[in-house]
């Protein structure tokens, strides 16, 4: 039978919703999930071969595209433009664009904020308060380059504007560096899983942590103790996309699974799913009740408004945010 | 004089209880009914092999495809690398041990060089040299060269790299040991080529083949370094174990951990029986 | 020529790299003749026998069979079997399946050679063990069975390199005699390797003697004890006194040789300006009375340095005015000398037949 | 003529699968690194020749501090290692005999087969604040707090070594097996104590086999990559996550690869430097294993 | 007694789980003596040897040293040193280092040390042996290495377990004189273990006689050769011909013994309703004329069955009327029987002092 060989994040595609696709276009849909960094980076081991359709952050992939031409342009013919919150897909194809030739349209969008034990921790309001002694040992965050943005905004840096320049890029960087370096002796460990920190918070290993927005809610499912809090610097708002590699084989289906996601009944279950929300116009409508409540507990709307978006990265950056990402890890 | 002291005894006793405690543990708290690997004990569940995961929202490993595909994937490596090890293996060990050419000292060298290079580096070095050539080749053919992609095929290339020097040294070893005076004794009675390889000289290595077939199923189902380096969107079983533990230990994890020592229990008393037929 | 000798050796050399491990080595074995070569360790044996049984070639020369030229003849297709110093009897077959592997190996059919093999366990006196392990035998029965294995193929020549190398002293004392008879009763023509003098003088018919990698004498036990053609012939079969000095005068069949003490002995044989003297201790006559030895050319005066007691190979070490070693004489079992002490005096003598000179 | 080709033409096709092997998958892949380590990046998908990479390396103290950290605690591990290991040989070698002496062997062997995943896993579960020790400590008493014993370089150290054991004891045993008994009892005869037999007659005896040991216990620990992440901190980096994090994260295959180039390096010559020390070589070092 | 003898084993027994090793053995060695203890394979003697130097501990009995028992004392701690079989010198150490070992272990000065040690290589003439390799040294070197080893710490007693077991023939012939000769310049008491009898005749000035863990007779060389006084003494030292039969008449000190045959013979000692008789080889006389035997009691008629030509220790197997086993005799060398051929009738006699009977 045809295949779709689908490279994604855990739990974007559930089990009932690739039977579904199975059964209308006898498709069948072989899912490998990942995270932004080792999607390109298998994709830059084989060129872009080996999976039909990925779905990385849409600030990561001009700068790979230029880089290593992993991805094939889109044939925006081929898309329902219609089934997409239309600014949502605006920005993204501008964002997304190499060449003007545009290689990714929006799915899942979420936000990075705090997971806080409000009990435990009632002070936390924003990423500096990860670094209180008085929860030394107690707190977390990924060592990985949404912790940089987040604490150069948290102290009054604003990283986004030094993209064009990567000297002051670099400088801004050390900057936020020393400061994470400091707070490091706080961070029980660098998380790397979602789950991982999730139990971390359950057992109460850990109180506070910069986190996704999913993962609060997940928690707070359980225990009302546990929120996700919009940090006061503002929370950092992710869009994943659709992005198709240089070498799929299947593009045909690539086009049919994004028509198919995009369907609002469709983007609200894998939406639901993912704990997240998605582009899908119209599909907000049709979602439970709980998530929107605690969208709306978590984001007041200041906060919705103070939420930043990640422009694209210009090739070059991660360089410079890898090399403080490992001087902060490997330092002591 | 070599009667040993007391705290000897102890220490030997200490030594062995350091070695199973973290095997002891996993094993046991595969059947604590409770998310997370770790005291206190809630009580004795199944749920973590056999379970739907109505119980704790993750099915047991016995049904979950994700460690099912693993294992397959796991065993897709194994076989096709034991095989391969012990087939090119026994001709190495031939070449070692019986053939005489110039150069011999120093293919015998590159032979164990595989030992001392660490997996990781074996791992990049493959992976950049086959990105290499198969871009190149496809360039030139026009056509796709997935099997050299990373995947299953570039990680059975991977693990054979440095099992090979390990099937080549047991069997070699063997062969040493193999009085060749055997062989001529045969020879003498009228027995062809053939025959002597047959009759008399595998019958006589068909211990270390076997030994050696089984060290290299072990080593590929173990190996993580080399692996982690090739791997595709199809992990073995340590791969996806990896990926599991990093996103937060789960009893699940244990009971896969349990399964897999059972099997390498299993393996290596055939190994060991087979051993003590050699003695 | 053709069948009346059963292999033919003629001007075989082997060359292994510049070194000649065989040196133009020409020798007959007739059928039915037990025929050793003896020799000390490195003197090529092994090669000349593994050339013979095909498992080296040789860099000239040929190599006969009833009279059919083996060249090019590879090992398997050659009517001569190997005992081999390991034995080599397969531990992975029983005791039956390696007498009966050669069998099989023609194409006889399984029921007939095992048929054949339990008869020729039967007649070396392992009626019974064909369903043993190899390794559940002693010493002595391994060998019986790797001597079976090569009989049982009939061939016109088994080759036996140093087949008792391995077992302990009274062991290869008994296999010694059983091996002799072993070949008499089959009567199959031996080409039998060691380098161990008693192993050869007791079994052959005929020896020769091989050092480094050329033949110095080939010739019959007695012939070889008796009538050594070299010196190294004389030193290496059986025990012997060795004199070296200078040859002086030569009369009527006799020689003297003039010791550097300024002692001078006679003998028989060819000496030049350097000489080698060889006797028997067993041709030392003793005396305590130098009278009695008045007829003996060869007479010295000594003191008893040492009393080797060794039962009925005793022997004594005697410090002779005018000799550098001790002389070796035998123990005198009766007679006044029976029970001589160290340190006693005595006077030693020899007949000139009785020791043999060379030109060193 | 025809029989000198025919044997040249078996030796050739006994040797191809070698040749291939070493040809394909150890030596052209070095090469590779070593032609990709000095490739530099100037414009997106433009490479020159140059040593920027190294010179990367050097400028860059987290980079060869990271290498300095991973060398030398690799070399504290190997020598942990063999201090703990060679009692158990000792005894393995030279005390228990029969039965016993194959069942400890066995048992050695075991953990070893298993995963080093599983191992690991272990020791989290053992470690952790929430873990086996932990708890234990709190429900004797001794601890009232809950205790963290892992993401430490102890927890590391302690991992290597646990590792790193079975590959010690293997060639340790052998090389000590292989020490006639009578040359021991003969240093007891001639008025030896325990001390001196030790030092002047076990110990050189069993060089060969502390040399294999522990050069194979580097090798391991040096190499080793999922224990350090695992068990290690938020302050501990292995010089194998540098390589992998510039393979996988930051996709700077030419960074990796120089990365890779130095671990070898550094791997070699430390095992040269101890082969030179000891006075042994690779070969016989090798085959004690 | 404190110093009249050197070593007293006194009732030593050794148990390994029920079997006895060693079964309550008790002797003395005097100081300055050779002593042997000569037994087959696997009769007790390392481990009696293993006792006195301390790596075995007696189940019951004690072992004494000059009169101080040792009971208790370790090893290292003992007046006694051993040459093992293997050597087992250090393989680890030069030469020198390995002789300077066992003083170094007694705390004398690295310096002084070497130079004791280099004496005593003096000694045992190996000269400027000092910095080899021990492996780069021949066989017999290596023996002496072994010996001075022991020897530069001046022991009261050395222990030499089988320790020519490893060399060649012709070395180990060698070596036997050498050693005898090496005790008697240091004159330190030698206890020697060996299962070859012909190096304990030539060496000792005593031997045991050992078997299955029991000591059979201590005595000189000759009085074991001479007057066993077991049927296993008599046939474990030295060759002899072996009868077994029934004792029948006993007559002023002389004993007949019926052979299953019918036949009877005569000899000297017990005899019980089983028998067994011995003779040795070279006290059997041969002669072709039946009248010149006529003073000997034993008479019989054979013929040869085999020639075994091996120089001086030449015998002859012969066939004989009444006997199981062919009567083993000394070849004549000279004579007329000296040409004797495979087949020739030939009459053999012994006396009855030759033949010594015992109670099976
Ligand atoms: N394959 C070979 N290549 C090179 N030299 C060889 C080879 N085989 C034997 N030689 C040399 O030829 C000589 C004779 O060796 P051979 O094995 O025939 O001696 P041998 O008389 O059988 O000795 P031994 O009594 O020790 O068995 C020796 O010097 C040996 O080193
Ligand atoms: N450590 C031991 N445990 C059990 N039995 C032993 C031990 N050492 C020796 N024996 C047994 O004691 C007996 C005597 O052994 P020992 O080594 O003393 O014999 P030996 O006379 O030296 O023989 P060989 O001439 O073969 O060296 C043998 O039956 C042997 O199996
Ligand atoms: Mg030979
Ligand atoms: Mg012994």
């Amino acid at each position: 039978a045809e295949k779709l060989r689908l490279l994604t994040w855990s739990g974007y595609a559930p089990a009932d919703i690739v039977a579904q696709f199975t059964k209308e276009t006898g498709i069948e849909v072989e899912v490998t999930t990942s995270n932004n960094e080792e999607m390109i980076s298998k994709l830059r081991a084989t060129q872009g071969a080996g999976f039909d359709l990925a779905q990385p952050s849409q600030d990561r992939i001009a700068g790979p595209q230029t880089e290593f031409g992993i991805y094939k342009p889109l044939d925006m013919s081929k898309i329902k433009s219609d089934q997409f919150i239309g600014s949502m897909l605006e920005a993204t194809k501008k964002n997304t664009s190499v060449d003007s030739k545009v290689y990714g349209v929006p799915h899942i969008w979420g936000t990075d904020g705090l997971v806080v034990n409000t009990k435990a921790a009632p002070k936390v309001a924003d990423y500096n308060d990860l670094c209180d002694p008085a929860l030394a040992g107690k707190t977390s965050f990924r060592a990985k380059r949404p912790a940089l943005i987040a604490f150069a905004f948290a102290n009054g840096m604003d990283p986004f504007a030094a993209y064009g320049d990567a000297k002051a890029y670099a400088a801004l960087m050390d900057k936020v560096g020393a400061k994470l370096a400091e707070c490091k002796k706080n961070v029980k460990f660098f998380w790397e899983g979602n789950d991982q920190l999730l139990n971390a918070v359950r057992s109460g290993e850990i109180v506070a942590a910069m986190a996704w927005d999913t993962g609060g809610w997940k928690l707070n499912a359980d225990n009302p103790d546990m929120k996700f809090i919009a940090p006061k610097s503002g929370a950092l708002g992710w869009v994943d996309t659709f992005a198709i590699p240089a070498k799929g084989r299947n593009d045909d289906a690539a086009y049919k699974w994004i028509n198919f996601n995009m369907r609002p009944e469709i983007a609200a279950k894998v939406a639901a799913a993912a704990g997240n929300f998605t582009a899908s116009n119209g599909a907000d409508k049709l979602m439970e009740g709980k998530l929107k409540d605690q969208f709306a507990e978590s984001f007041p709307k200041a906060a919705i408004d103070n939420i930043r978006w990640y422009p694209a990265v210009p090739a070059g950056l991660e360089e410079i945010e890898g090399k403080v990402l490992d001087r902060l890890k490997a330092g002591s | 004089m070599n009667r040993p002291s007391i705290t000897w005894k102890l220490y030997i006793a200490a030594f062995y209880l350091f070695l199973f405690a973290p095997l002891l543990v996993v094993a046991i708290f595969a059947f604590n009914a409770s998310p997370f690997p770790s005291p206190p004990w809630r009580g004795f569940t199944l749920e973590w092999f056999t379970g739907s995961g109505a119980v704790f929202g993750k099915p047991g490993v016995l049904v979950d495809p994700i460690w099912l595909e693993s294992i397959g994937n796991s065993f897709k490596v194994a076989i096709p690398v034991a095989l391969l090890a012990v087939l090119l293996g026994t001709v190495n060990a031939w070449v070692l041990e019986r053939a005489e050419f110039r150069g011999k000292t120093f293919v015998a060298m590159m032979m164990l060089w595989p030992l001392v290079i660490p997996g990781v580096v074996l791992g990049i070095s493959i992976l950049a040299f086959f990105s290499r050539v198969t871009n190149g080749l496809e360039d030139w053919l026009q056509t796709d060269l997935d099997f050299l992609r990373p995947g299953l095929p570039l990680v059975v290339l991977g693990q054979l790299s440095f099992i090979l020097t390990i099937a080549t040294l047991i069997i070699a070893a063997r062969l040493r040991k193999f009085d060749r005076a055997l062989e001529e004794a045969a020879f003498d009675l009228g027995a062809s080529r053939a025959r002597v390889l047959r009759t008399v000289t595998l019958p006589f290595l068909s211990p270390a083949l076997i030994g050696a077939g089984l060290v290299a199923l072990l080593m590929s189902f173990e190996n993580f370094n080399t692996t982690l380096m090739l791997v595709g969107s199809e992990a073995p079983l340590p791969i996806a174990m990896y990926g599991q533990m990093r996103e937060g230990a789960s009893p699940a994890i244990n009971a896969v951990s349990l399964l897999l020592m059972l099997g390498v229990g299993g393996i290596a008393s055939v190994f060991a029986l087979t051993s003590k037929a050699e003695r | 020529m053709a069948s009346s000798t059963d292999l033919d050796i003629v001007n075989v050399t082997k060359r292994f790299g510049s070194h000649a491990a065989v040196d133009d080595v020409s020798f007959s074995v007739a059928p039915g003749e037990f025929f050793s070569i003896l020799g000390p360790s490195g003197c090529g044996k092994t090669t000349l026998m593994r050339m013979i049984a095909g498992f080296e070639h040789p860099t000239s020369g040929d190599i006969r069979i009833r009279g059919q030229s083996m060249i090019g003849v590879p090992a398997n297709k050659r009517p001569v079997n190997m005992v081999f110093q390991s034995l080599a009897l397969f531990p992975m077959m029983s005791v039956g399946e390696n007498v009966a592997y050669g069998l099989t190996c023609r194409g006889v059919s399984r029921a007939e050679a095992d048929e054949r093999a339990s008869r020729m366990l039967e007649r070396v006196g392992l009626k019974g063990f064909g369903s043993r392990r190899v390794t559940a035998l002693s010493g002595g029965q391994r060998q019986r069975v790797a001597i079976a294995r090569c009989l049982v193929l009939e061939p016109t020549l088994v080759l036996l390199d140093e087949p008792l190398g391995a077992l302990d002293l009274k062991l290869r004392e008994h296999m010694k005699i059983e091996l002799k008879q072993l070949q008499g009763t089959f009567n199959t023509t031996f080409a039998y390797i060691t380098h161990d003098q008693s192993e050869a003088l007791v079994m052959s018919d005929r020896i020769a003697v091989m050092n480094q990698g050329r033949f110095e004498q080939v010739g019959s036990p007695r012939e070889l004890y008796h009538n050594p053609a070299t010196p190294f012939v004389a030193s290496f079969v059986g025990e012997t006194n060795r004199l070296q000095g200078e040859a002086a005068a030569v009369s009527n069949g006799t020689i003297a040789v003039r010791l550097p003490s300024g002692a001078v002995v006679q003998g028989q044989g060819k000496g030049a300006a350097k000489a080698l003297a060889f006797v028997r201790p067993e041709a030392v006559a003793l005396a305590q009375d130098p009278a009695s030895l008045s007829n003996l050319p060869n007479r010295f005066e000594g003191r008893v340095s040492a009393v080797l007691f060794d039962g009925a190979a005793s022997s004594l070490l005697i410090d002779t005015t005018g000799f550098e070693q001790p002389v070796r004489a035998v123990l005198p079992q009766a007679g006044p000398l029976a029970g001589i002490q160290v340190g006693a005096p005595v006077h030693v003598g020899w007949t000139a037949d009785a020791m043999k000179v060379f030109a060193a | 003529m025809i029989a000198k080709q025919a044997s040249r033409l078996t030796l050739f096709l006994l040797l191809a699968p070698a040749i291939l092997w070493l040809g394909l998958l150890i030596v052209l892949p070095h090469v590779e690194i070593l032609v990709l380590s000095f490739s530099e990046r100037v414009a997106p998908r433009v490479y020159a020749f140059g040593f920027g990479n190294y010179l990367e390396f050097f400028t860059e103290p987290l980079y060869w501090r990271t290498f300095a950290r991973t060398a030398f605690m690799s070399i504290l591990v190997t020598a942990l290692t063999l201090v703990l290991a060679f009692p158990i040989a000792l005894y393995i070698a030279r005390v228990a005999q029969g039965r016993l002496k194959a069942m400890l062997l066995l048992l050695c062997l075991l953990p070893f087969w298993v995963s080093e995943l599983v191992r690991t896993l272990g020791w989290m579960i053992l470690l952790r604040e929430t873990g086996v020790i932990s708890y234990a400590l709190r429900s004797m008493g001794v601890a009232r707090e809950p205790v963290e014993l892992l993401y430490n370089d102890g927890a590391v150290i302690l991992g290597l070594v646990y590792g790193g054991l079975l590959f010690m004891i293997v060639p340790l045993a052998n090389a000590l097996e292989s020490l006639e008994p009578a040359v021991v009892e003969a240093g007891y005869d001639l008025g030896g104590s325990r001390w001196t037999v030790l030092r002047r007659i076990v110990i050189p005896h069993a060089m060969p086999g502390i040399v294999a040991g522990c050069i194979i216990v580097f090798m391991l620990t040096v190499g080793n990559f999922a224990t350090p992440v695992l068990l290690g901190g938020k302050n501990g980096l292995w010089f194998t996550e540098q390589i992998y994090a510039q393979f996988i994260t930051r996709f700077n295959w030419p960074q990796g690869a120089a990365f890779g180039m130095l671990l070898l390096l550094l791997s070699s010559a430390i095992v040269w430097l101890g082969l030179r020390l000891t006075g042994q070589s690779l070969g016989t070092t090798l085959k004690q294993a």
